[in-house]
């Protein structure tokens, strides 16, 4: 029989990491507390699950880990609502449950050989440091091409995962542009908003997807960006928010037009959301 | 925050009861300025009385909400006591006075649809009235042993 | 198919017989006269005056309140699901339908709901057909009728003496067949009569203009009669719960100490808490969009993933409006 | 009593004039609706469509209902920036309707300079419910009233069957004290008299006299029907919080389900919500898909209030309201003293109490 999808995977945190200056976002990394739970939690990066604590409810987060880290996975969460206030409270050791993985991935089949445009704001950088980390795996890295980063926040305390990030920079299978609206002393990349960065880059948009994820306004602007550099709208990734609560289509919660971001999303091309009602 | 820090308390409350033999659970309602320190007066003087109570410090009787009250009682407490300054004397001039109309409508409430009248009680204790606070904890925890658990307003998980 | 025939005398036998094999409800009146959906008890009189209940039938399948499982010591318990069948008699059709309709939702997804369906496995729903609809019905222009079946396992048509009993599904094969010592071959006669009052009791339901909504609505998005019809909405719940196909829901936990339970229970777009972000966002944030989601996510939502309306024309809604408010009215407004 | 064919031409007169002049903005009445014995709300901008207006005794909704949100006040800066200035309303008032105005006025709740209330003296309205219970198996697919005030209900066959007013008012109204609004611009047709006075009081009496443990069989019975819909606290003016405290999750108070306990606060809480503020129009009554008495309860509030304090909602516009004031010697018999003299008395107690003495 199939497993009841309303049940969660036990699981247990093992790491608390603060990312950021403001100290709001944290990341957790997760263990299963059954190997057999981990054989079943297949996921591919863009996907998301549910993570509930006993007494607190449930709240769909993008899983930040890609599935090359074979051991655990990452959620990072920015405490905004009732669920984030207690889990940023919780401890490393607490028991936690997943239920997932839910949704439509990133296009992986789509995004094979072509050279990748990676956009990403704030704290929506969670799915896209997942792709990033699948990309860069040794195994996986020939089978696309270019890979171009720019990553936006308001001062560059706020970036989320900063020694991953250095070390990218060191490498040259990928460029990572960091940009900040306000700049500390010692900051030596961009200033400005992405949609800067991204123009004076002006990566083609010949054989080229782009993915973006950020806050709406940043996702608004870089649109019309890319729009310029002559990226289709089928060439445009994005990836929703939406209020969710049962994962698996049936409970109408994060219905927009004929889909639900739960299970026809979150990950859609700008083609498709142009099709559905501007209700996100 | 007070709000959730009230609820908190409650839950906490909940999590103390054990399965013994029942003993009624009593959830007080203190407010800062006198009826707290009178119950700090009654500990300090030693004056014995039972141990039944949960005391939840509020800035002032003024600042219950007969919601918390239901709350309390759905989530097991036997009974609830409120206790304020007495008339005159709130810190905040008139909280206590304020508050008075909304206990005697949710007092006569409950008692219409048939709550016991002994499961809701208000009282004003000062906060040199240590001996007072005492009494009336005698007395509301003596009556609800009398009534027995509360089964009409406690949710059954 | 053959239809079977039982007398209304005999009925309290049939079902007696249907009560040694699990709970059967049956419509019986209450305090107020009302008929409503009752687990039966031996000597329980059941009354087959009632045009339709107050509350739709989903609740058999999709209960107000569902525990999907409980907290002990912080693990989570599973709940056992029934595990015996379960018989509801005097299911109108509308509202039979509406379960063909939920069905759609919660078994033909990629991932069945376990509680819906075991449910639904369990539950032998024997329809009703109707011979006196009331004004506010309008099954006929969104696919059903007063002597539609779909979604029952046994469609019952009522005659002056007896009951006609007609099998549809397998269920409803072997539910007939457990009892047939009760029942006898209803004549072509009979059969005919039984019709005719369908047919009669569909010539008054007067048609809606449906076809073609999903189409009509899809134009109709950015009107500026959302706003005017959702004008004097109140934002309650009340056409959402009463409706035998709205089916959204809410998971909250329940929990003291260690122990409590994740409930799953109704929940209404018409809220505006139904889509409120966390971080206080909300994309649908004034009834105008609220309302235009019920409207379209039943005429035209529904339409594209399932191939059907998500209403069968009840009229709930439509009598339990606190404002006086008719789905039939907005739809023609709004052009459908 | 002016028969209400003549009041609703008045009436229509009288919106279109103040639309035209532009006195008001909008105008809120009623309309025919789909379905007899009812009407429907008619929120009014163009004059040359008065014609729409109706008056009747299906017109139920308490339009109060809607006055909170025309003029809810900018919930940020942003949207305070965007904002229009508010707009000037007519509204069609009963009796308890314009208690509720009065009761929102005095909560700060409405400008009333921004309104023009038109009153009309209220010979009670019918409770739809009430009205398709008593024509049994029939269904009427037309009602009217004739000049007696009966109601007339043609069924399926096209007879027509009269229904005794008094059988088919809705309760609020058999209850009712005070047909007149006690605030309006103007009123249409002459003065309507109440018929009983303590129609409530002894319907609260009647239920009193029950012992506790009929009277919590009773309450649950009736509160166990309830789908938690909302339409109750919806359909009364003066539930206009922003969120309310019932649906508010930070933290959650009650449960979102019907589990009997969550009911069972649901409607305790949302009753002492309206202590003093209720004006008795049963709304929330006539609003309730699943037939519960919500009046049980809020009666007796009522009640209490005027027996306590002499405070009847919706009275005078600048009367403070009940729970917001109170008096030095207001009854406290309720208080809990203890049943013995306190075991340890210190000197300091004593020179209090001397002082409380004194």
């Amino acid at each position: 029989m199939a497993r009841n999808p309303y049940l969660p995977y036990p699981a247990r945190i093992e790491e608390v990491i603060v990312e950021n200056e403001a100290g709001d976002i944290k990341t957790f990394r997760l263990v299963f507390e059954d190997p057999q739970s981990a054989k079943e939690f297949r996921y591919v990066p863009g996907q998301f699950a549910e993570l509930s604590l006993p007494g607190m409810g449930e709240a769909p987060f993008g899983i930040a880990s890609s599935p090359t880290e074979a051991d655990y996975l990452l959620f990072s969460v920015k405490r905004v609502g009732l669920f984030t206030t207690e889990l940023h409270s919780v401890e490393p050791g607490v028991r936690i449950g997943i239920r997932g993985p839910m949704g439509r991935p990133f296009p992986w089949d789509r995004m094979a050989g072509k050279n990748l445009l990676i956009i990403g704001g704030g704290f929506a950088f969670t799915t896209l440091r997942s792709a990033i980390k699948y990309i860069l795996d040794p195994a996986n890295r020939s089978g696309f091409g270019s890979v171009l980063v720019i990553y936006g926040a308001r001062t560059p305390g706020e970036f989320m995962y900063k020694k991953e990030l250095e070390q990218w920079r060191a490498r040259d299978d990928i460029a990572v542009h960091l940009t900040v609206d306000h700049p500390d002393e010692g900051w030596t990349q961009h200033k400005g908003v992405v949609t800067t960065v991204l123009e004076g880059l002006k990566p083609s948009a010949e054989n080229s997807l782009a993915l973006v994820c950020g806050p709406p306004v940043m996702i608004r602007f870089a649109l019309q960006s890319l729009n310029k550099l002559g990226f289709a709208d089928d060439a445009i990734i994005l990836s929703l928010e939406m209020r969710m609560k049962c994962g698996i289509g049936k409970c109408g919660r994060c219905n927009i037009g004929s889909k639900y971001v739960c299970k026809d999303g979150p990950v859609f091309t700008r083609e498709e959301l142009k099709a559905l009602p501007s209700e996100y | 925050m007070q709000f959730e820090g009230i609820m908190n308390q409650t839950q906490s409350v909940q999590q103390a009861a054990s399965k013994q033999a029942w003993e009624p659970k009593i959830v007080a309602f203190l407010c800062n300025w006198c009826s707290y320190a009178g119950a700090d007066l009654a500990g300090v003087s030693r004056i014995q009385y039972p141990c039944n109570v949960r005391v939840i410090r509020v800035p002032c009787s003024g600042r219950i909400n007969p919601a918390f009250l239901l709350r309390a009682l759905q989530n097991g407490a036997d009974a609830v006591l409120v206790s304020g300054c007495h008339p005159g004397d709130c810190h905040y001039i008139s909280g206590n006075l304020v508050a008075r109309r909304k206990f005697a409508l949710l007092k006569a409430l409950l008692q219409y649809v048939g709550i016991e009248p002994e499961r809701v009680q208000f009282t004003w204790v000062s906060a040199s009235e240590g001996g007072r606070f005492a009494a009336i904890i005698e007395k509301v925890v003596e009556q609800v042993r009398k009534l027995g658990p509360n089964g009409r307003l406690a949710k059954r998980l | 198919m053959t239809e079977k025939r039982i007398s209304h005398t005999d009925l309290p036998r049939l079902l007696a017989r249907l009560r040694e094999r699990g709970p059967v409800h049956a419509p019986l009146e209450d305090e107020t006269g009302d008929a409503v959906l009752t687990e039966l008890s031996s000597d329980d009189l059941i009354s087959l005056r009632y045009r339709n209940f107050r509350l739709s039938p989903k609740s058999f399948l999709l209960p107000q309140n569902q525990v999907l499982f409980r907290f002990q010591d912080g693990k989570e318990e599973e709940p056992a699901l029934p595990d015996r069948e379960m018989v509801v008699f005097g299911v109108r059709p509308c509202d039979a339908k509406a379960m063909q309709a939920l069905d759609k939702v919660f078994l033909d997804g990629d991932q069945n709901d376990p509680y819906y369906a075991r449910a639904r496995e369990k539950t032998v729903v024997i329809a009703l057909a109707c011979t006196r609809p009331l004004s506010s019905c309008f099954c006929t222009s969104v696919g059903g009728g007063p002597g539609d079946g779909a979604g029952a396992d046994v469609l019952a048509l009522e005659l002056d003496a007896d009951l006609l009993l007609r099998a549809l599904t397998p269920g409803g094969e072997r539910l007939l067949s457990s009892v047939r010592d009760l029942l006898c071959d209803a004549a072509p006669s009979a059969v005919k009569e039984a019709e005719d009052r369908v047919r009669a009791a569909e010539e008054q339901i007067a048609p809606v203009k449906v076809d073609g909504s999903a189409q009509r609505l899809s134009n109709a998005y950015d009107s500026p009669l959302w706003a005017s019809v959702s004008q004097k909405c109140l934002g309650c719940g009340t056409c959402s719960f009463l409706c035998p196909t709205c089916h959204c829901f809410d998971i909250t936990d329940e929990v003291r100490g260690g122990t409590g339970r994740r409930v799953r229970t109704w929940d209404c777009c018409a809220y505006p808490l139904f889509t409120l972000h966390g971080s206080g966002h909300n994309p649908r944030p004034t009834p105008k969009e609220r309302w235009r989601q019920r409207i379209m996510h039943k005429f035209r939502y529904a339409i594209e993933n399932f191939g059907r309306p998500f209403c069968v024309g009840c009229g709930r809604c439509i009598r339990s409006c606190p404002v006086g408010m008719d789905i039939r009215t907005v739809l023609k407004e709004i052009g459908v | 009593m002016t028969a209400s064919h003549e009041i609703e031409n008045r009436l229509r007169a009288t919106a279109e004039k103040l639309l035209r002049e532009k006195k008001v903005d909008l105008f809120l009445g009623y309309e025919k609706a789909s379905l007899p014995f009812r009407t429907t709300p008619l929120l009014l901008t163009a004059a040359e469509e008065a014609g729409r207006l109706v008056w009747n005794s299906f017109c139920t909704v308490n339009l109060a209902v809607y006055l909170p949100r025309l003029f809810k006040a900018p919930a940020d800066a942003r949207e305070a920036k965007s904002a229009t200035p508010p707009p000037k309303v007519g509204i069609v008032l009963k009796g308890c309707d314009a208690r509720s105005v009065v009761a929102l006025i005095q909560e700060r709740q409405v400008p009333r300079e921004n309104l023009v209330l038109v009153g009309i003296g209220c010979p009670g309205v019918v409770d739809a419910q009430k009205a398709e219970k008593t024509l049994g198996e029939h269904e009427a697919l037309g009602a009217g009233e004739d000049a007696q005030g009966s109601i007339r209900a043609v069924v399926e066959d096209g007879t027509e069957i009269t229904l005794y007013r008094q059988e088919v008012l809705a309760d609020a109204c058999l209850e009712c004290r005070s047909p007149m609004p006690a605030i309006c611009d103007l009123v249409l047709g002459g003065p309507v008299e109440a018929k009983e006075t303590d129609a409530a009081r002894r319907r609260a009496a009647e239920f009193e006299s029950k012992p506790p443990d009929a009277r919590w069989a009773r309450f649950q019975e009736m509160i166990s029907k309830c789908i938690r819909c909302n339409a109750c606290r919806q359909a009364c003016p003066m539930c206009y919080c922003k969120e309310c405290l019932l649906d508010q999750t930070r933290p959650r108070l009650i449960g979102a389900g019907t589990d009997i306990s969550d009911v069972t606060i649901y409607h305790l809480a949302r009753a002492l919500h309206t202590a003093g503020r209720c004006t008795e129009c049963g709304a929330c009554v006539r609003a309730c898909p699943m037939g519960i008495d919500t009046r049980l309860l809020t009666r007796k509030l009522s009640l209490e209030a005027e027996d306590l304090y002499g405070y009847r909602a919706g009275q005078s516009a600048d009367a403070i309201p009940l729970l917001s004031a109170f008096a030095m010697d207001d009854p406290q018999d309720f208080l809990t003293e203890p049943s013995h003299l306190p075991a340890a008395s210190s000197s300091a107690q004593e020179a209090e109490q001397a002082r409380r003495a004194k």
